[in-house]
């Protein structure tokens, strides 16, 4: 198996830089992403030079139950609020060392979602960045062309967002994918 | 230091008295022959020369990806069988490979040879197929192709008698295989198999040195090696720029590092359309050096690990790659602890392939950019998912 | 030698025939072609359309009819903003030229003889400058269909048409100097008669080289596979007739397999004996009329020959890529021109070699020629040939 | 021989029909070469759209050999072609092309409707870019079902088509009486394609399952 990319030797060197331990990411600021990105591709100890996969979560504003000791050693469950926001991720891999993957995301708000681009970084993130930007809305500040890829040039709305509707549609036939029977039922949708 | 791309040549058009020149725009697509399937190259021509060339993607956009969040997780693995419609069987052992990160699941030994086995003779069929089309798109009529077709059958035929299905297997399951191989499966692919090379012998004095193949592929569409790493490409096109990077050594998913092979790469930094179709040549010779291992030594026993009986994987995230026959295939999970993914991501070969196919056609003529096209090997299915 | 005006009967005569051997012969050579193809390719071919409203498959053989009733009645369409004059008229001259040569070929069809005068009508003194002449109006046609059917891909075919056929028009007549040189006529009967008479072009070193050349050029006049690059399907759909349906399609398919024979029917007579052939002797006096063991023997060798070198052609279709087009340029005026042109300075030394009529010098000549010519074919491959060669690549273990 | 100048509008009973037929003999057998000659040599658009292709491909391949009925030639421009082979799914994006290109083939054409997602949109019904059947826009002569259909379903489904051609006469053939059929090309709008379908060859179904408009989207 190839080696994972420590990251612990990154942490100090950035202001900003967390690690997500459940996700197992490393989450950059928005700002700095493409400087930490050329750091780590250039880097001898890195050469992160192949950025394999780009792209987007949509992360909804949810209740998250969780067990927690209080102060007096009893279990109780707490109902945290998570706030909504949008993950842009990057799986780091180097060619040279044969070392990878290494997770980098970006996080960005939902509503007017905007991070750096890094494609002039790496050149396979042109046409992902540009399906994350035509399906989750996603401004890449940077990116040198940034265009609808997959649907047409008119669409409206970002169809990989959670909240997106589908249009109205005259056919009816149930289908045993439980999410679209139960959104039939609430009258919803008919597709 | 930025990732190179590649500029369109400077064209001064004549702009006289009576006299006006202009470039010729072509669409070439959705409804194209040689753009393999419904791929769009809006591309600018002086006389017959490529100046400019910009791909248009979306015309079989399936939302596969939104499709798969509302589903629960096995149920997207017949939907992965029609990504890359050549290879069900590398797109489904990709997804198994990345839901057993999500859940820790055994996978039998038997299991595990018949993986590669599967994943082996899909790497026959693609290859053979691209091979037979990017010769069509060469310009011979056809008699190339139906030669691999021919053959593609007799390994159709195994998938039929192991799945139940030609092209979409939906063969593989979390932890294992749907199903055992029948009895006499493996003496008919061992048949198979050691016929092959007679095959591709015959195939290889065709092709291989004919002249106005090397002629019309050699110097057509080179890539660079720095180019080719930072652009992601992968699979045999990455190896035909000089890159000796495959995920089945790096990797060594399934029991890979059990079998013997080597993985054919160029040393010089030409990367041409010839490389690309003739490392594709020399796989095939080294998956039949696997297919012949582990045809040997494949066990008795399981065909499926204990996997729970509803998948509901903990919060946690899993990507998980595989060669394919077309480069690194990925999938990248997201749990969020119900029996529905939250995010299901595709890193689909074919598409970011196609992200150095104007680099590669600018200042070609207009038959090179078709066979370039050829020679990336996209799928639809799989571009635009 | 009677020159008596001709009537309209002995022009009938002469011509109606002609038009029904050959088209019915076009619709057969479709079905060969596609049964060839088919047998290059592993397969078996059209079989189950035979007689018509029977289930007698007859081999197929019903196949060719079947596609042209559906033609026929196919709809016309003419696309709008296209030049609709011009739309029509290019498949009707594209079929014109080839059906004129097809006249002047010597072919001795046992009919001929009852013609006033036993001349045959379109015996032209200067046959092989009118061939010429009229196969360069096929790129006209080409264009035209290319120009006037307002489509970006019949354009493009169009234009390569234009300057694929100009270039190998001139290798094409380059190697039909030699047989002229050789002859001293440029009577199609007289060019016959003297292979007749003395070889076949074909057997002599600078008759082959010619042969071959002639060949290669016709099959570029043709647009047949590997320099079919004016209808190339995979790069410009269907390239000049892109637009055409219906019933001006099946004229361009049909143009161009009059063409192939016509081109066939050329380089028959000038490389490879016209209808000469065991049982067949040319009579010296008579217009290239022969005596025959049975009539129309001559006739028979004469088409055999065509077909010949039909099948070598879709022998080559079902094999070959396509050429580029600089490729394709390149090998017109860098192989094929230099080479015819030696090939007549080679032609013309032997001719005055074999005219001391010395059995040994003649063999000398002969040798030297072949190797001169062989020489500067190779020398010339490897001249243009670049840096293209198979490969060696490594393994990683 | 007059007989035969009856108008097809008159609705005739079986009986009158034959009668009429033995009378117009020369009609139907003109009828009969015709078919047997379009039906013999139906030629196919090359025209691949997803994984059906594929199959369709293999279906002119040595084994299957599609050319035993005369229809190897795969024409690449609509113009030649007689049959359009909707060879998997139709997604937006791609329907108005598909449209474009049926109106641009020239009178008598077919359509083969091959695989679940042509007919119905198939496993990828759900999807929000996904036509589902393409019998919306387009008429349909033979419904070819499977995911992937086999290629022996691809001869079988030539066949059929074949049959079907047979039965039409020139009088009441739409190719004959309409002119060429040309349809509306739906254009794009925010969220759908406009039309939605063509009232001419679709209507939605009457089903008392599907609520009204308003209460759906309510």
């Amino acid at each position: 198996m190839s080696h994972t990319v420590g990251h612990e030797p990154i942490l100090g060197k950035f202001p900003g830089l967390e690690w997500d331990e459940e996700a197992g990411a490393l989450v950059v600021p928005a700002a700095q992403a493409a400087k930490i990105a050329t750091w780590l591709r250039d880097n001898d100890a890195f050469l992160l030079d192949y950025c394999s996969n780009v792209t987007g979560v949509d992360y909804l504003e949810r209740e998250i139950k969780e067990k927690v000791t209080n102060e007096a050693g009893k279990t109780e469950t707490v109902i945290r609020i998570e706030p909504s926001r949008m993950d842009i991720v990057y799986h780091l891999y180097s060619m040279q060392k044969q070392t990878g993957p290494l997770v980098l995301k970006q996080r960005t708000n939902r509503e007017q979602p905007e991070v750096e681009s890094l494609t002039p970084v790496w050149r396979s993130c042109e046409l992902q960045e540009r399906e994350v930007y035509d399906l989750f809305g996603v401004n890449f500040m940077g990116h040198p062309d940034q265009r609808r890829i997959l649907m047409w040039d008119e669409f409206e709305g970002h169809p990989m967002r959670k909240d997106y509707t589908e249009p109205f549609d005259y056919e009816w036939e149930p289908t045993p994918h439980d999410e679209v029977l139960e959104r039939h039922q609430r009258g919803k949708v008919i597709v | 230091m930025s990732s190179p791309t590649a500029t369109a040549p400077n064209y001064e058009l004549i702009q006289q008295d009576g006299l006006e020149t202009s470039l010729l725009e072509v669409s070439m697509g959705p409804h194209h022959p040689s753009t393999h399937g419904v791929f769009r190259m809006d591309v600018k021509l002086d006389g017959e020369t490529v100046v400019d060339l910009q791909p248009v993607f979306g015309y079989l956009h399936r939302n596969h990806e939104k499709l798969a969040e509302n589903m629960s997780y096995l149920a997207s693995m017949p939907f992965t069988d029609r990504l890359d419609y050549f290879n069900s069987m590398t797109n489904n052992w990709a997804y198994a490979l990345a839901a057993e990160k999500l859940v820790e699941i055994e996978v039998p030994e038997r299991a595990e040879y018949l993986r590669v086995i599967m994943a082996e003779l899909t790497r026959l069929v693609n290859h053979i197929s691209l091979v037979g089309f990017f010769i069509n798109d060469l310009g011979a009529l056809g008699t190339p192709l139906l030669y691999a077709f021919r053959e593609r059958e007799k390994i159709m035929d195994l998938f039929e008698q192991a799945s139940g299905a030609r092209m979409m297997c939906n063969y593989f399951r979390f932890g294992g295989l749907r199903n055992d191989v029948p009895e006499g499966w493996l003496d008919r692919t061992r048949e198979v198999v050691d016929r092959f090379p007679d095959f591709l012998d015959e195939y290889e004095k065709l092709l291989c040195e004919n002249e106005i193949i090397l002629s019309r592929t050699q110097g057509v569409g080179c890539l660079s090696r720095d180019l080719a790493i930072s652009a992601g490409i992968t699979g045999p096109m990455l190896r035909a720029s000089g890159v000796n990077y495959d995920i089945r050594k790096v990797d060594q998913y399934g029991i890979y590092n059990r079998f013997k092979f080597r993985v054919p790469y160029t040393d010089d930094d030409v990367g041409d359309c010839y490389d690309r179709f003739m490392i594709r040549m020399l796989e095939m010779r080294e998956s039949i050096e696997i297919l012949k291992q582990a045809l040997r030594d494949i066990p008795g026993g399981d065909i499926i690990g204990k996997a729970p009986k509803i998948f509901k994987p903990k919060p946690a995230e899993a990507y998980a790659r595989v060669e394919g026959p077309k480069g690194e295939l990925g999938f990248y999970l997201i749990a969020d602890g119900t029996p529905k993914p939250y995010r299901y991501r595709v890193r689909p070969p074919s598409l970011i392939n196609l992200t150095v196919l104007r680099d590669m056609c600018l200042s070609q003529k207009i038959a090179d950019a078709v066979v370039i096209l050829g020679s990336i090997d996209i799928v639809l299915g799989e571009v635009d998912r | 030698m009677s020159l008596e005006p001709l009537t309209l009967t002995d022009i009938l005569i002469a011509t109606v025939p002609l038009m029904l051997i050959f088209a019915t012969l076009f619709a057969f050579t479709t079905w060969l072609e596609r049964k060839a193809l088919a047998r290059i390719q592993n397969r078996i071919g059209p079989n189950k359309v035979g007689i018509p409203c029977t289930r007698i498959g007859l081999f197929g053989l019903g196949q060719p009819a079947a596609d042209g009733i559906k033609m026929i009645f196919k709809e016309d369409i003419v696309p709008r903003g296209a030049d609709r004059l011009f739309h029509l008229l290019a498949p009707i001259l594209a079929l014109i030229p080839a059906m004129l040569v097809l006249c002047f070929l010597p072919l001795n069809f046992p009919w001929i003889k009852n013609i006033q005068g036993l001349v045959k009508p379109f015996m032209l003194d200067g046959a092989v400058i009118f061939f010429f002449a009229i196969t360069g109006l096929n790129t006209l046609a080409v264009f035209m269909a290319g120009w006037a059917s307002r489509n970006k891909y019949s354009l493009l075919g169009g234009i390569r048409a234009v300057a694929q056929m100009v270039s190998y028009e001139i290798p094409l007549v380059l190697s039909a100097v030699i047989v002229v040189m050789m002859v001293g006529s440029l009577n199609a009967a007289e060019i016959v008669k003297e292979q007749a008479d003395e070889y076949w072009f074909i057997l002599s070193p600078w008759g082959f080289t010619a042969f071959v050349i002639f060949f290669i050029a016709a099959l570029a006049e043709t647009n047949r596979s590997p320099f079919d690059l004016p209808e190339a399907e995979s790069e410009i759909i269907a390239g000049y007739f892109t637009e055409y349906s219906g019933f001006k399609f099946a004229l361009f398919f049909l143009g161009e397999y009059i063409a192939m024979f016509a081109i066939s029917g050329l380089a028959v007579t000038l490389f490879l004996g016209g209808g000469d052939g065991p049982g067949v002797t040319m009579n010296p006096e008579d217009q290239g009329l022969a005596t025959e063991a049975f009539p129309g023997l001559s006739a028979v060798w004469f088409l055999a020959k065509i077909f010949a070198l039909i099948a070598v052609m879709i022998w080559l279709r079902g094999t070959l890529p396509r050429l580029r087009v600089d490729q394709l340029m390149g090998f017109a005026w860098k192989f094929m021109l230099p080479l015819s042109i030696l090939n007549i300075l080679v032609a013309g030394f032997a001719w005055h070699a074999e005219q001391l009529d010395n059995t040994i010098i003649t063999v000398i000549t002969w040798v030297i020629s072949f190797a001169v010519l062989y020489g500067a074919a190779s020398g010339l491959n490897q001249l243009n040939r670049g840096k293209v060669r198979p490969r060696e690549y490594k393994y990683a273990e | 021989m007059t007989t035969s100048n009856t108008s097809p509008d008159i609705d005739l009973d079986n009986t009158t029909r034959t009668e009429l037929e033995r009378a117009g003999v020369i009609v139907s057998k003109v009828d009969y070469l015709y078919n047997w000659a379009r039906g013999g040599s139906v030629w196919p658009l090359t025209f691949g759209l997803a994984c059906c292709a594929i199959e369709m491909i293999a279906s002119a391949t040595s084994r299957f050999d599609i050319s035993r009925f005369g229809s190897e030639v795969f024409r690449p421009t609509p113009r030649q072609a007689d049959l359009m082979i909707v060879s998997g799914t139709v997604t937006k994006k791609m329907a108005p092309q598909v449209v474009r290109i049926f109106n641009q083939m020239p009178e008598p054409k077919w359509v083969i409707a091959m695989g679940a997602c042509a007919i119905s949109g198939g496993p990828f019904k759900q999807g929000y870019n996904v036509l589902k059947g393409i019998d919306r826009y387009i008429p349909v002569d033979v419904y070819l079902p499977g995911c992937p259909p086999r290629p022996e379903a691809v001869l079988q489904s030539l066949n059929y088509l074949q049959e079907k051609i047979r039965t039409q006469d020139i009088k009441s053939d739409p190719a004959f009486t309409k002119g060429r059929r040309q349809y509306t090309v739906p254009e794009f709008t925010g969220k759908d394609l406009e039309p939605p379908y063509n009232p001419d060859v679709w209507q939605p179904p009457t089903n008392p399952n599907v609520k009204p408009l308003e209460e759906a989207t309510a």
